[in-house]
């Protein structure tokens, strides 16, 4: 049992990640209005973002800037004292993409507003079939 | 068994697909025919060229494209390729003349559109006549019934429309259905596709297996209307007759037999064949198919239906005699390609040239046209005794050779299957002729004035009457090709 | 459909989970993904490209060319935002609202009819739009700050927290700032159309063309020291100011593109009225 | 110069599309010659780089100057130099045929669209060269993010089908980052190979199993595999006819060139078909993708959603053919990607033109058009046969490939379903040639007089040339699959696969 809860305690936060991104997910797949959907997309990937992060997080380690004093470069850099700066790299991008992601959807449902007066899917279904 | 590598097959293939940028350019119809006319005649003497080589015994190779090694885009003319190319480019000189005559006759639309398929049709025919492995005469074989599509659906109308749906149905859904994975499974058996003198599957697979590949490659080839995949031929008959004449007597359904045969002989082996005894199979469809298609023709009216279902049962005579799997059995199958293609086409021409100069289809409103048109109907008794197999027409050639065959492979039911068949044969084509001859004057149809139809369609049917007839006596190009691809074969 | 949801959604989250057994444990060490590559990024970034901001370091020279796409990818939403919705063919204006400035009263004109230039009626954008001076002002003292700050960030890249894209983003914050204070025309008038393309087009232009000149000068694409030559300074500092001139093309493109799809988005392409 | 060839080939695009988009507001008529001239350069040092491919091997190119591990680097093999080489020909040939069909659609937004159409292409290229898994899924928002502009642009119904498109795809990407992140966590890298150095002694560990499940899933995704192809039908089908004809042929053919990639270099053949016994499960999966593509390609009523759900059978044929596990079945999938690309761009064009032309593409508006528009139909057949897998086409000869590799592998299930699929591609494509070439002819018997043939209202010779060109690389693909098989597939495929 003992081994169980230190498991728990280990991972505990990947979880929360992953229970994040299938909310996402879900409000993707299940929601009818398509903004609703827009913004669980946009949970799906803040989960994703956040996950890669705590990849790169180190205990006892600070952000990835060396105090570089004006004394010169004497002192030798520990890799253990600063955290992991790959996985921020990859996010910046992906925090990028995802916002070009939301804005292209927006203009896309805009778009489709405008054409349907509505922005429920079965509402717009029904006029698709109506046609 | 030398070869030599020359690049004339390639030549007598293409030869007839470079004329079409000259068929679509010219612009009056005589320079159009002229072309096909030259096509056909060069195509003819390339073949010829390369016969007295073949005669001596060494082939002709010649290597497209090497795409796995065992199976490419490759050429091998030998004995059998020969005749069967022999036949079917000779006889497209004398059907483009015949065609001429016809299409003018009938005032038919879209000529140039004939003439271009037509060519394209027969530089199919001599590849899947040349063709040295099962990749490059499935090819041809493919390119054949695309090319035939639009001439069987000339009219296009409702009629040609859905004949034209069966047509491709039929073959290119058994060829895609059956002959692709037989292919595939056989090159993954063997390792090569290439036609071997006793075949390439000897002793690649279990009994079973070699079972499914025979049914699957035999009724793969629609084109030989053998019995359950039939019914497209009857339905083709909505072409315009030069093309059911030459297709339909000639190229097309001698392609299916001769890919049978060329799947019989060189991807199984007569050998092989015998061991598994699938003989008796062979014979027992091709059988059936010979009784059941007569039986059919007896009961038609329509003349080109009647025509159609013989056609049906004189192929299974090819697969009936390589099914006796005896030297003399083959040979006469072989040599029955050549008789019955120029006994056929003669029926066909006959009847064409009975719709341009009466445009009667039907064997009821033929009552006395002996009288009108006598030189056609003298032909037409001509060929359909060498159908028949009597002495003075040439069909007595081949069917002799299949009796002897039958009795040396001790095959007695097949002996009487021929007697009976040639006496169906006799029932449903003596009528004819005896109603056109000798009818009384009452219910003659037509006055007495000869009235033939325009020479470009009666000259055609007189030379091949007389042909069917000089090959009685002088079979021996036909002969001497066959009896040299059996010894190949049995290696006597 | 919600039932389909449900059994996608928990059968990927069991598979997810159930996969987590065997990661690391969280912040620890010795995971494979502080030992792999991040060591050779902590130890040697400070001598191979003198930047103290590792991370700024990783983005612009180790990884540059994730950054370069990641560009493209703001700029082509931008552009896919424009080619979707801007309406370009001048079609008559709709209705549209005014309001007296002394009185506060709003008025909406039906389309075609047209309100005589004056000094007391303006154009509001939609009708809940306060008339607010206090907004105003603020803003139009705030927005020279904001965009202090924001150049302060993207130059400063090196040293602190910061660099290119979160610059660029409060540049656009600014100018839009100023679109949602006043109105949208306004901050249109200040930042052309025209302009706001043409810049998100230089700026990712600016970075691809950093790494194109290195490639002209015989190193390979993105490889800075190649401008040694033309800075006239040592490979390492060389790497430093590469990575500043591709910071400031980031930068631009990215004000420019947030401007540009803030502009298309709120107005619906039509350019006239904002949110 | 030509040890650049790998940065040209992506980099000459990209600035050229930055070029585009200020040429659009400055001048629009510069637009169209800058893009030619982009992707004729691309094109250029595709074909150049896979010539150096096949004699030099392996070629490494180091971006920003780093080594492998640290930096991104490139690793241009003989499989990517094939597919380098297809997706830069297509591209460039399309371009040239839409011209026209673009300037008559949106004439006022011609600059932005050549822009993401240059971005897209530049997308596409860096997906195929890149090797590393982080790079690829940046360059896989690129080309989803220009496709899903490009595609709205189409029909009334169009941004609806964009916006499906865009939720699959942004699901479809994230999976695969998720997948990278997972990979990431238990090996620390990124580089494709420093990561199959990494695997051998993790293939037991759940997080490696699960990685590549999420990674094929959200690969399928944007590839359109059956049972997630909802967004392919309606998505290719309302677009405008330049961008499906750009989309269509390309994107799920380089989603599946990711898909081998994945199973070849980074999960190594080894991990996906020894440790894992998938390949039975994924190859069931295919066949009732090729059966139900095939079905309901039949259901359709109009020729551009039929040919949508024949691309989501021919996902099934590839995916279907590398998940075999035997060498043939592997060159067949890739041997069908070049073809599968051509074809599909062969049939989209022809129907590019008939939009152009009469502005429809349901069953009754192909009336008669056999008289009307000969050369284009005359494509039309080519392609048909080519998708049909009639001989002398290369489409028969990649279907040899995959059946040969079925039976080898002994998936009769997988080698009926290519025969059932040629055969409705037999009555599909038959059905459409047979309403083109009789409709009109229908009401009057054929004999009698030579009717008035209807004036020949054929597409413009810009877009007819590439159609021919097409058609015409169709059938010597099909003759020289020989040489592309032994100098290039022979050696894509490791040899760890028999």
């Amino acid at each position: 049992m003992g081994d169980l809860i230190e498991i728990v305690v280990a991972k505990y936060n990947y979880w929360i990640y992953i229970t994040l991104m299938m909310i996402g997910l879900y409000a993707m797949i299940v929601k009818n209005n398509l903004v609703k959907k827009i913004v669980g997309m946009n949970i799906f990937q803040t989960a994703i973002i956040l996950y890669y992060v705590s990849t790169g997080a180190k205990r006892g380690a600070t952000i990835p800037i060396l105090e570089h004093g004006h004394d010169g470069h004497a002192h030798v850099i520990h890799a253990a004292d600063y955290i992991n700066p790959l996985p921020h790299v990859l996010m910046l991008t992906a925090i990028v993409v995802s916002v070009a992601t939301l804005g292209v959807a927006l203009a896309l449902a805009i778009r489709i507003y405008h054409r349907y007066n509505t922005l429920e899917e079965d509402e717009i279904l029904a006029q698709i079939r109506e046609k | 068994m030398e070869t030599i590598t020359s690049i004339k097959p390639l030549l007598a293939v293409l030869v007839s697909l470079l004329i079409t940028p000259m068929l679509v350019s010219s612009r009056a119809p005589n320079v159009r025919e002229a072309w096909t006319f030259v096509a056909a005649v060069a195509k003819f003497l390339i073949v010829l060229s390369m016969l007295p080589t073949i005669l001596k015994g060494t082939e002709i190779v010649y290597t497209v494209a090497e795409f796995l090694p065992g199976a490419a885009i490759k050429f091998r003319v030998d004995a059998l390729g020969m005749l069967f190319a022999l036949v079917s480019s000779s006889l497209w000189i004398i059907t483009s003349a015949y065609s001429i005559g016809y299409m003018r006759g009938l005032k038919e639309h879209s000529q140039t559109r004939y003439f271009v398929f037509f060519a394209f049709a027969l530089s199919a025919t001599i590849g899947v006549a040349f063709s040295a492995n099962l990749l490059t005469l499935y090819l041809f074989y493919e390119m054949l019934s695309l090319a035939t599509y639009p001439l069987v659906t000339h009219h296009q109308d409702h009629e040609a429309r859905s004949s034209g749906r069966k047509y491709l149905l039929y073959i290119v859904g058994t060829s895609i259905g059956f002959v692709l994975p037989a292919m595939l499974i056989s090159y993954n058996l063997a390792g090569t596709l290439e036609f071997g003198k006793q075949g390439f599957l000897a002793g690649t697979g279990s009994k079973p297996l070699m079972a499914i590949l025979l049914v699957l490659l035999i009724f793969g080839f629609a084109k030989a209307a053998i019995m359950p995949f039939h019914s497209w031929l009857p339905a083709a008959m909505v072409a315009p007759t030069p093309v059911s004449a030459l297709l339909h007597a000639v190229a097309v359904v001698k392609v299916g037999v001769f890919s049978v045969v060329r799947v019989l002989t060189g991807v199984f082996g007569t050998d092989l064949l015998h061991s598994l005894n699938f003989g008796p199979f062979i014979l027992l469809i091709a059988s059936v198919t010979i009784l059941v298609g007569s039986f059919i023709a007896l009961s038609q009216n329509e003349l080109k239906r009647l025509l159609a279902f013989s056609t049906i049962a004189q192929l299974s005579y090819v697969v009936l005699g390589v099914g006796l799997l005896s030297p003399k059995g083959m040979t006469g199958g072989m040599v029955h390609i050549a008789m019955h293609a120029f006994g056929k086409i003669t029926l066909f021409f006959c009847a064409g040239a009975i719709a341009v100069a009466t445009g009667k289809k039907h064997i009821s409103q033929m009552v006395g046209i002996g009288r009108r048109m006598p030189v056609t109907m003298a032909a037409f008794f001509v060929a359909s005794l060498s159908i028949i197999g009597m002495p003075p027409c040439g069909g007595f050639v081949s069917k002799w050779y299949l009796v002897l065959g039958s009795l040396e492979a001790h095959q007695m039911p097949i002996l009487f299957v021929l007697l009976f068949s040639s006496l169906l044969n006799a029932a449903y084509f003596m009528p004819i002729v005896y109603r056109a001859f000798f009818c009384r004057p009452a219910e003659a149809m037509f006055e007495n004035r000869v009235q033939e139809a325009p020479p470009f369609c009666v000259v055609p049917l007189v030379i091949t009457a007389v042909i069917s007839v000089i090959l009685l006596f002088y079979p021996q190009p036909f002969i001497s090709l066959a009896t040299m691809v059996v010894q190949g074969i049995t290696g006597t | 459909m919600t039932i389909l949801g449900l059994i996608i959604v928990l059968s990927t989250g069991a598979l997810l989970i159930y996969a987590t057994v065997d990661f690391p444990a969280w912040a620890d060490p010795a995971s494979p993904a502080s030992l792999h590559l991040s060591p050779h990024f902590i130890e040697r970034t400070m001598e191979e490209t003198s930047v103290p901001n590792i991370v700024t370091a990783v983005l612009a020279d180790y990884r540059g060319y994730d950054t370069m796409y990641e560009t493209t990818v703001i700029f082509s939403a931008g552009v896919a935002c424009f080619i979707l919705l801007r309406i370009l063919l001048r079609e008559e204006p709709g209705e549209s609202l005014y309001r007296h400035v002394l009185t506060g009263v709003t008025i909406r004109v039906k389309e075609g009819a047209k309100i005589p230039p004056s000094a007391d009626f303006e154009r509001i954008d939609t009708l809940w739009a306060p008339h607010d001076l206090i907004i105003k002002t603020m803003c139009r003292l705030l927005i020279p700050f904001i965009q202090l700050f924001a150049l302060y960030v993207i130059a400063h890249g090196h040293h602190s927290p910061g660099g290119g894209f979160q610059g660029g983003v409060i540049l656009g914050a600014s100018i839009i700032l100023l679109a949602i204070s006043h109105d949208l025309r306004t901050s249109v008038q200040r930042m052309r159309e025209k302009v706001d393309a043409l810049l998100s087009a230089t700026g990712v232009f600016i970075y691809a063309g950093t790494g194109a000149l290195c490639l002209l000068l015989g190193l390979n694409f993105l490889d800075y020291s190649a401008l040694a030559s033309v800075l006239h300074v040592d490979p390492v500092t060389a790497r430093s100011h590469g990575i500043l001139i591709v910071e400031i093309g980031v930068g631009i493109a990215v004000m420019a593109t947030m401007i540009w799809i803030y502009s298309n988005v709120s107005s619906t392409g039509k350019y006239d009225e904002g949110l | 110069m030509s040890q650049q060839y790998p940065a040209l080939l992506v980099i000459v695009p990209l600035l050229s599309a930055f070029m585009i988009s200020g040429a659009g507001w400055v001048n629009k008529r510069l637009c169209f010659p800058i893009a030619v001239a982009a992707l004729g350069v691309a094109a250029y040092s595709c074909i150049g780089l896979l010539l150096r491919v096949l004699d030099e091997g392996v070629i490494v190119y180091k971006l920003g100057g780093w080594d492998p591990p640290v930096g991104i680097a490139y690793y241009v093999d003989h499989l990517n130099g094939l597919v380098l080489a297809v997706v830069s020909v297509v591209a460039f040939l399309n371009l040239i045929a839409c011209k026209k069909s673009i300037e008559q659609e949106f004439p006022e937004k011609t600059g932005p669209f050549y822009t993401l159409y240059v971005l897209m292409v530049t997308g596409l290229l860096g997906i195929v060269v890149t090797g590393d898994a982080f790079n690829l899924y940046v360059l896989l928002e690129i080309a989803a993010l220009t496709g899903y502009g490009l595609l709205a642009m189409g029909e009334e119904r169009a941004p609806l089908a964009a916006l499906n498109y865009l939720y699959m795809g942004t699901i479809g990407a994230c999976f695969y980052l998720l997948g990278v992140g997972y990979l990431y966590i238990v090996t620390g890298s990124l580089n494709m190979v420093d990561i199959a150095h990494i695997l051998p002694d993790l293939y037991q560990s759940k997080a490696v199993l699960a990685a590549f499940i999420i990674c094929m899933v959200g690969v399928w995704l944007k590839m359109a595999f059956f049972p997630l192809h909802a967004w392919l039908p309606n998505a290719y089908t309302y677009a405008p006819s330049a961008a499906s004809s750009l989309i269509a042929p390309l994107v799920t053919k380089v989603m599946i060139y990711v898909m081998i990639r994945l199973i070849l270099t980074v999960f190594t053949p080894e991990f996906a078909f020894n440790v894992l016994a998938v390949s039975k499960p994924i190859v069931w999966l295919a066949v009732i993708a090729i059966v139900m593509g095939a079905i309901l390609a039949l259901a359709e009523r109009n020729l551009k959603k039929m040919l949508t759900y024949v691309i989501v059978a021919e996902v099934g044929y590839m995916v279907g053919g590398a998940w075999l596990g035997n060498r043939a079945g592997m060159t067949g999938a890739i041997l069908h990607i070049v073809n599968d690309a051509l074809m599909t761009l062969c049939v989209f064009l022809v129907v590019g033109n008939i939009v152009y032309k009469l502005k429809g593409y349901a069953f009754e508006d192909l009336k008669g058009l056999v008289r009307k528009m000969p050369f284009t139909m005359g494509a039309f057949v080519i392609g048909a046969l080519s998708i049909i897998g009639v001989p002398p086409t290369c489409g028969f000869f990649s279907k040899w490939y995959l059946i040969s590799g079925a039976i080898q592998a002994g998936q009769y299930a997988f080698m009926v379903a290519l025969l059932f699929s040629s055969l409705v591609n037999v009555v599909l494509f038959f059905r459409v040639i047979e309403i083109c070439y009789y409709e009109p002819f229908s009401e009057d018997h054929g004999h009698g007089h030579d009717h008035h043939p209807e004036p020949m209202a054929e597409a413009p010779l810009t877009m007819l040339v590439p159609l021919f060109i097409v058609a015409a690389g169709l059938v010597l693909v099909g003759i020289y699959t020989g040489d592309i098989v032994n100098k290039i597939i022979e050696f894509a495929i490791p040899k760890g696969i028999v």
